[in-house]
């Protein structure tokens, strides 16, 4: 957007809140047509047909749904604390809100172009989990608070790995500047070198936005909404913009640092509306890639997710980093990063595929089991 | 007054605020959502600053990480309202460590020329300060990241002493 | 692994198949013929007056006691133009309470009442319970249009090879009129 | 000061409203953050007193009742009740009825377990599909009931003595397309869930209960056939003409919810073969109710247990009769109920996430065990 806003009237505080206004109207649109997408998506996952009825293919639901969310009552329980309850849903959607800023989506529209673009997503992304806590707790809920808990072990667990993708990344780049790292994709885009990356990348994104199967936080069957249940109305509909624009500026983010954004396959300066296409396109699949592990998947349990996390996740990019180092300090040949990352990539899966199945083999003492378990939490 | 003055002056007053209500609130989670607001705020002052890195970083580690974990604790511990005085014995030297760290500050901040030109200022780069952190001052700060370590090893420590009980 | 591939694929060749779903008010899908809805009084077009007697054999047999039935002497019978001495003079059928077990159908000696078996015995609803209370004439607008027919018309004579009764019971239901 | 700090229990109360309790069940988890430490089970929200209504009303009306009894398996139901019946009057059901039966209890039995694949789906966490995929199965079985029968759910088409009417034309060709499709339904739902690894991790040794334990507790069906004990009223105490058909019974190994599960999707096709095999046998004509059946059912006075393999479990219905056209006392043994007992023992210990999945594997019908 920066030649369509240029600097306005060469004020910064006015340019400034234009752009904010701007990304706040690409974002409702944005959301609004999720949504629907997700709807027909799964309707058709499912062999239903989705949404049919609010205008053309039943393209308007997303609208309809939105007018509705506004329309309705907002309701408090009494006993919330109101402050935290009512602000919380604003937390949640400020710091996604705020990545939109630095996601390029060509080389000449995006609202900033910081040099520390990476750094920037990575650092705000991760206040959002204040706010899901402050819903938590807020609500006074026991289901709610349920919920937060999860949400805040999980967030905070699946940044790191995520960090851990993205510098990855960033390290064969060797920048932090999100257009950089797109452009020098021209040839070969990041997902050759760095499939573990690209991997580990969705599945921490996944974890990040409490989607499916990491909805542990949120899941409909066990907490019934978690941090989001005691939300109605406009504040509910502050969660929901919140995890669809998240859904789409990760997806976004991903295009641009793992498939070259809106760069590859077409040289190094395709015309500005093959950029778009690209980033379109790219963004698309990621999103539907998204949709589809939602239709499919059941949702792990927190513990799982958690060693998921700890014992697989995290060892294997630190191990794909230092390889990345070794391959860049001594200049070997690119090749390697492949070989290197795709090894562990698969070595990874095997190995949990090998332990899910071995740990379902193996026959257990349940009782023992769960004493044990009683006993640990007693702290006896 | 400059805009960006003004900025500086709303961001104090949020960080002020967020203070105060870290130290007087009586719920112990509304103290660390306080303790939050006020380390936003500061990440913004930094900003302002044009110490982008030092900002970002204090959103990161701060705002992100460890502000999540105190609150994560409370919320395990779910103490709520405390009804009785805080207060014990060591209220005196309590006083007087505050009052010497706020002396320190206030001589810190007097003492210090700061420049009067703003219209020049040399942020410094992330490649300056990663060269600085991981080049010339590479040991004091793997010391310096010892210390977590061994808060870490202490703390599963502690954690496993009361589980023995 | 490859177990969630083998799910995603799975959900893949769904996607391809065609949606089993309907769009329910412009597109109705067919109803068997024996469908059962709610009971019905069936109206005689011959002698122009319902089958039914009123003789409460079904009020009876009712396992919810849904129905209300009164019986009257047949004002034509004395004008000779009816055969039937009794005649129905109220009946009042609550939907809201029957379960649509049949039974009625089955203990009627005049197949007199038959399940609806159309669209409009399944798309009740109503603001009121008390909406769903039936009165006689109701039962039998139905019929009476001739959107349902007793099943011994519906066949015609040459199918009428009469099984036992208790056979039969589903068949005397069943005969939607022509639209 | 310290003990202020402490983590504490809280209580989470899971219905009567909450989407994954199946009806309104109601469970009072006792938690220590993601542990349970205690479950406390209530049911009776949905009770109707469908025992003392079945006293009320004679044998014919009592069959509507059965259906509402158990709604998900309605045709066990009945043909639990009917064969009481029939027992205490001693009535003779031609060889025909005897057929139709076991194809609809057969089919019957695929459709509940469908409807168990997609809820238990949606407990461990799929959103939605596994729950279409099933629905669009047992929507099949539920068609060709309406067919048959006339309606979708409370069909009533058991009569003492046999069946209220003759099955509709071409039975036996719509039977047999209707089980090509449900292979495929089947393989749909085998696909998506049984070597989903994250499945596996959900479901695997959870809720786990000895053999031991679970014949100690009296369950039955699938929640005592996955502990390993090959129990099925269907071959060890042969009623109607289950005898002449050859089928295996599934059993698992550990007895969690993943063996839960998979010995359901095999009985799923071990009823397929049943109904073909019963296709294959079944007279193509022939009466389907005895010569001289009473307008007015009158039994003689007595007492009969009959159990039947409901999808549950053992259905069963007691009849004591003292003469007259309805029972002096009508009680019917629950699988559910019976096996709901078990939940506490099962869920203890596991996590919060688990209890649903538990809760889900025993697999409730809450208007059978509240009645």
């Amino acid at each position: 957007m920066m030649p369509v806003l240029g600097y306005w009237f060469g004020i910064a505080w006015l340019d400034a809140i234009l752009r904010l206004a701007v990304i706040a109207g690409v974002m409702t649109v944005v959301v609004i047509f999720l949504t629907y997408a997700e709807r027909k998506v799964i309707a058709r996952v499912q062999q239903r047909l989705g949404p049919t009825r609010t205008g053309p293919a039943g393209l308007l639901q997303g609208v309809a749904d939105a007018l509705k969310l506004v329309l309705k009552e907002d309701l408090r329980p009494t006993t919330a604390d109101r402050w935290v309850f009512e602000l919380a849903p604003f937390m949640v959607f400020v710091p996604v809100f705020l990545t939109f800023v630095a996601v390029p989506f060509t080389r000449d529209l995006g609202v900033r172009f910081l040099s520390l673009g990476l750094f920037y997503i990575v650092a705000v992304s991760s206040l959002n989990i204040v706010g899901f806590i402050m819903a938590g707790w807020g609500s006074d809920n026991k289901y709610a608070l349920l919920g937060g808990v999860r949400a805040a072990a999980q967030m905070i667990s699946y940044e790191v790995p995520l960090v851990l993708t993205v510098l990855g990344v960033a390290m064969v780049a060797s920048s932090l500047d999100i257009r950089v790292i797109t452009e020098r994709q021209d040839v070969v885009p990041y997902i050759v070198w760095q499939p573990l990356a690209f991997v580990v990348f969705i599945i921490a994104g996944l974890a990040e936005m409490n989607r499916t199967p990491f909805d542990i936080p949120v899941a409909e069957s066990e907490v019934v909404g978690g941090p989001t249940v005691e939300y109605s109305g406009i504040r509910w509909s502050f969660f929901q913009l919140a995890e669809y624009s998240s859904l789409f500026v990760l997806s976004a983010l991903g295009a641009d640092l793992f498939l070259g954004g809106y760069i590859w396959p077409f040289g190094s300066n395709p015309p500005g509306w093959l950029q778009l296409i690209l980033i379109l396109v790219k963004t698309s699949f990621m999103i539907l890639m998204i949709f589809w592990v939602r239709a499919t998947f059941p949702r792990l349990r927190i513990d799982q997710l958690m060693s998921y996390c700890w014992k697989v996740l995290i060892p294997v990019t630190v191990a794909q980093l230092f390889f990345n180092g070794l391959v860049l300090v001594y200049r070997w040949p690119d090749i390697l990063l492949l070989v290197f990352s795709g090894a562990l990539l698969v070595g990874a899966t095997a190995a949990t595929a090998v332990a899910v199945r071995r740990a379902a083999r193996r026959p257990r003492d349940a009782q023992a089991v769960r004493d044990r378990r009683l006993q640990y939490a007693r702290g006896a | 007054m400059s805009v960006e003055q003004w900025v500086f002056y709303v961001l104090a007053a949020i960080a002020v605020g967020g203070a105060a209500v870290t130290v007087f609130a009586r719920d112990i989670v509304r103290a660390a959502l306080g303790l939050i607001v006020a380390l936003l705020m500061t990440a913004g002052v930094f900003v302002l600053l044009s110490a982008e890195v030092i900002g970002l970083v204090q959103l990161l580690v701060y705002g992100g990480a460890v502000a999540i974990l105190i609150l994560f604790a409370l919320m395990i511990t779910r103490a709520r309202e405390v009804t009785y005085r805080l207060d014990g014995p060591q209220k005196p030297l309590a006083l007087l460590a505050g009052a010497t760290l706020a002396a320190a500050i206030g001589v810190a901040v007097v003492g210090t020329v700061f420049p009067t030109n703003t219209d020049h200022i040399n942020p410094v780069g992330f490649v300056e300060m990663s060269t600085a952190l991981f080049q010339t001052y590479a040991v004091p700060f793997e010391v310096a990241s010892l210390v977590l370590l061994v808060a870490l090893v202490g703390a599963i420590i502690i954690a496993r002493q009361e589980e023995r009980q | 692994m490859l177990g969630v591939l083998r799910s995603m694929l799975t959900t893949l060749s769904t996607t391809m198949r065609r949606p089993v779903t309907r769009q329910y008010p412009e597109s109705h899908r067919p109803i068997p013929e024996r469908e059962r809805a709610f009971p019905l009084l069936l109206w005689d077009h011959g002698v122009d007056e319902p089958y039914c007697t009123g003789c409460q054999a079904c009020e009876r047999a009712c396992p919810c006691k849904c129905m209300t039935v009164t019986m009257k002497d047949n004002p034509r019978q004395a004008e000779g133009t009816s055969k039937r001495r009794k005649i129905v003079d109220t009946f009042w059928i609550d939907y809201g309470r029957c379960m649509r077990c049949n039974i009625c159908v089955e203990v009627c000696n005049f197949d007199a009442i038959a399940m609806n078996n159309t669209w409009t015995g399944i798309e009740l609803s109503a603001y009121d319970r008390h909406d769903l209370v039936m009165d006689l004439d109701e039962l039998l607008a139905l019929s009476r249009a001739g959107g349902i027919v007793p099943w011994a018309e519906y066949v015609g004579e040459e199918n009428q090879k009469l099984p036992p009764r208790a056979v039969q019971a589903a068949r005397t239901l069943a005969g939607r009129g022509p639209a | 000061m310290v003990a202020d700090f402490d983590t504490i229990d809280i209580n989470i109360n899971v219905g009567p409203q909450h989407p994954s309790t199946h009806g309104v069940f109601r469970m009072v988890l006792t938690v220590d953050g993601e542990l349970v430490r205690d479950l406390d089970a209530v049911v009776g929200y949905l009770h109707r007193g469908a025992e003392k209504l079945l006293e009320n009303q004679d044998y014919r009306q009592g069959i509507g009742i059965q259906d509402r009894t158990e709604y998900l398996a309605q045709f066990p139901a009945e043909q639990s009740y009917v064969m009481a019946a029939e027992k205490l009057g001693g009535f003779v059901v031609p060889e025909r009825a005897e057929y139709v039966r076991v194809i609809c209890v057969e089919l019957n039995r695929i459709a509940s377990h469908f409807m168990f694949m997609g809820a238990y789906g949606t407990d461990v966490g799929v959103f939605g599909t596994s729950f279409i995929y099933g629905f669009r199965e047992r929507e099949r079985v539920y068609r060709f009931f309406e067919e048959l029968t006339g309606e979708r759910m409370m069909y009533s088409y058991f009569r003492v003595g046999g069946l209220a009417w003759e099955v509709m034309d071409g039975f036996e060709e719509k039977a047999r397309a209707l089980l090509q499709e449900l292979k495929r339904g089947i393989n749909d739902i085998n696909g998506l869930l049984t070597r989903n690894e994250i499945f596996i991790a959900r479901t695997r040794h959870v809720g786990e209960i000895s053999a031991e334990r679970a014949i100690e507790y009296g369950l039955s069906g699938p929640v005592l056939r996955s502990t390993g004990v090959r129990w099925d009223v269907r071959k060890d105490e042969p009623y109607s003409v289950y005898d002449r058909f050859d089928f295996d019974v599934p059993v698992g190994e550990f007895g969690d919810c993943y063996d839960r599960y998979m010995v359901r999707l095999e009985e799923m096709r071990q009823a397929v073969r049943i109904v073909e095999q019963a296709l294959d046998q079944m007279p193509k004509s022939g009466p389907i109710m005895p010569e001289k059946m009473p307008r007015m059912l009158r039994l003689p006075a007595g007492e009969v247990y009959v159990p039947v393999e409901s999808a549950r479990g053992e259905y069963g219905v007691y009849l004591v009769s003292r003469g007259g056209n309805h029972p002096w006392r009508c009680r019917v043994k629950s699988p559910c109920f019976t096996n709901l007992q078990a939940l506490r023992e099962m869920t203890v210990g596991e996590y919060v996430a688990d209890s649903v999945v538990i809760l889900g594997s025993i697999d409730l019908v809450l208007s059978e065990v509240d009645r």
